[in-house]
């Protein structure tokens, strides 16, 4: 199956792009879309405590299951608004 | 209303959205750029959305708003793009028949605005730096939350 | 800005008033003429001040919330004569560096308008009655605070 | 001495006038004012305990000494706004 990834702010830059388009087994968790990032950002792992991921504008877990055709999103901490 | 924009923020247009015959308060908030950060002179901010979620959190919120106190005028906007000092990132108007509900409701869509609505904001200084800004140290006590 | 107006009062009247560089959230209060009043049709609301005291005891808040709170630039507008359904009788404004201190207080110069302010409403039912409101109850208890 | 009377929202229904110069021997406090007005509106007492009244624009107690030119005033009790 096919997922969209997209990437915003301080990911958008660590990964130099907005959106691509991934290609996983049937049957793979959001884990797996992580695990393949791995292998061109290594640090990826120490992020996790701090980045949460949603799927089809959701906020989901490591272990939601993907459909084809889901839109996931790598979501760094986010700062709505004011820091005050 | 829920909106992510790239267009300068009215108060009015919030304002509006939530008035009502029967409300007698209307609580807006309105956010804006800051000259400084700790200090730190700012040039500009540049703020990034997702918008679809953006825009579905809020209604999230306004959802939460309508169990807690029973109200169902909220209108959120959020900016986007490149800011100004002084401007408008961010405008909420609660209306509610009193005033109590209506200032607990509106602080508290600000709060979960902070915490649940993908919006990023890159702060850019006089002295040539920038950063992502980071969230406050609750935001880690509360991830699971959302 | 302290002021009882005879004209129409906008939001940005209040929150012009109180914008500067250093502030990052501006929190509004608008009170609303409302159609009803415990279920009995208002047609039109007239209010009455004794314009000098109300703007004075206006200033005398505004004091109050810089003890509390540091925060110095607060405004408040309340319009007299006679309004109609929708329209703004008051608007307060209160810039804050912190949205929290904000919030509160807005709500502390709301509820000592209605403390100390010496204005006065009267009330005119589409079924042609009329009366001048009364205040709260606990009203009677803070009487000797003011 | 000469004290101005201002009457606001009930209390300026209620003596059919704004305001007036009233006449007051030296040394006189606000509760002469309230005497005064007795003899016009007996039931003035009942009233006491929800009326106030200022002197130059500041709340004042029954036993506040008056001086020639003080504006005093009846103060209802307020509404400030909103009632909600």
């Amino acid at each position: 199956m096919k997922v969209k990834v997209k990437y915003f702010a301080v990911c958008r830059e660590m990964f130099n792009r907005d959106e691509e388009e991934m290609e996983l087994p049937d049957g793979a968790v959001l884990m797996d879309v992580l695990k393949r990032l791995e292998r061109e950002w290594p640090e990826i792992p120490e992020y996790y405590e701090v980045m949460q991921m949603s799927v089809n504008w959701e906020y989901a877990t490591e272990q939601t299951e993907l459909s084809d055709g889901d839109e996931v999103a790598l979501i760094p901490p986010v700062t709505g608004g004011i820091d005050v | 209303m829920f909106k992510i924009t790239n267009q300068p923020i009215a108060p009015e247009d919030v304002i509006h959205a939530v008035k009502a015959e029967n409300a007698g308060a209307i609580v807006p908030f309105l956010g804006i750029v800051r000259d400084n950060t700790g200090g730190r002179k700012v040039s500009y901010l540049e703020y990034e959305a997702y918008p679809q979620m953006a825009e579905m959190k809020m209604g999230e919120i306004a959802r939460e708003i309508f169990e807690k106190w029973g109200l169902d005028r909220v209108a959120m906007i959020h900016r986007i793009g490149r800011l100004k000092i002084g401007e408008i990132s961010v405008a909420v108007a609660i209306a509610a028949p009193h005033r109590k509900d209506g200032f607990e409701a509106c602080k508290y869509a600000m709060d979960r605005l902070k915490q649940i609505v993908p919006i990023w904001k890159r702060e850019v200084w006089e002295d040539g730096g920038e950063t992502w800004v980071k969230p406050d140290p609750v935001y880690f006590n509360q991830k699971t939350a959302t």
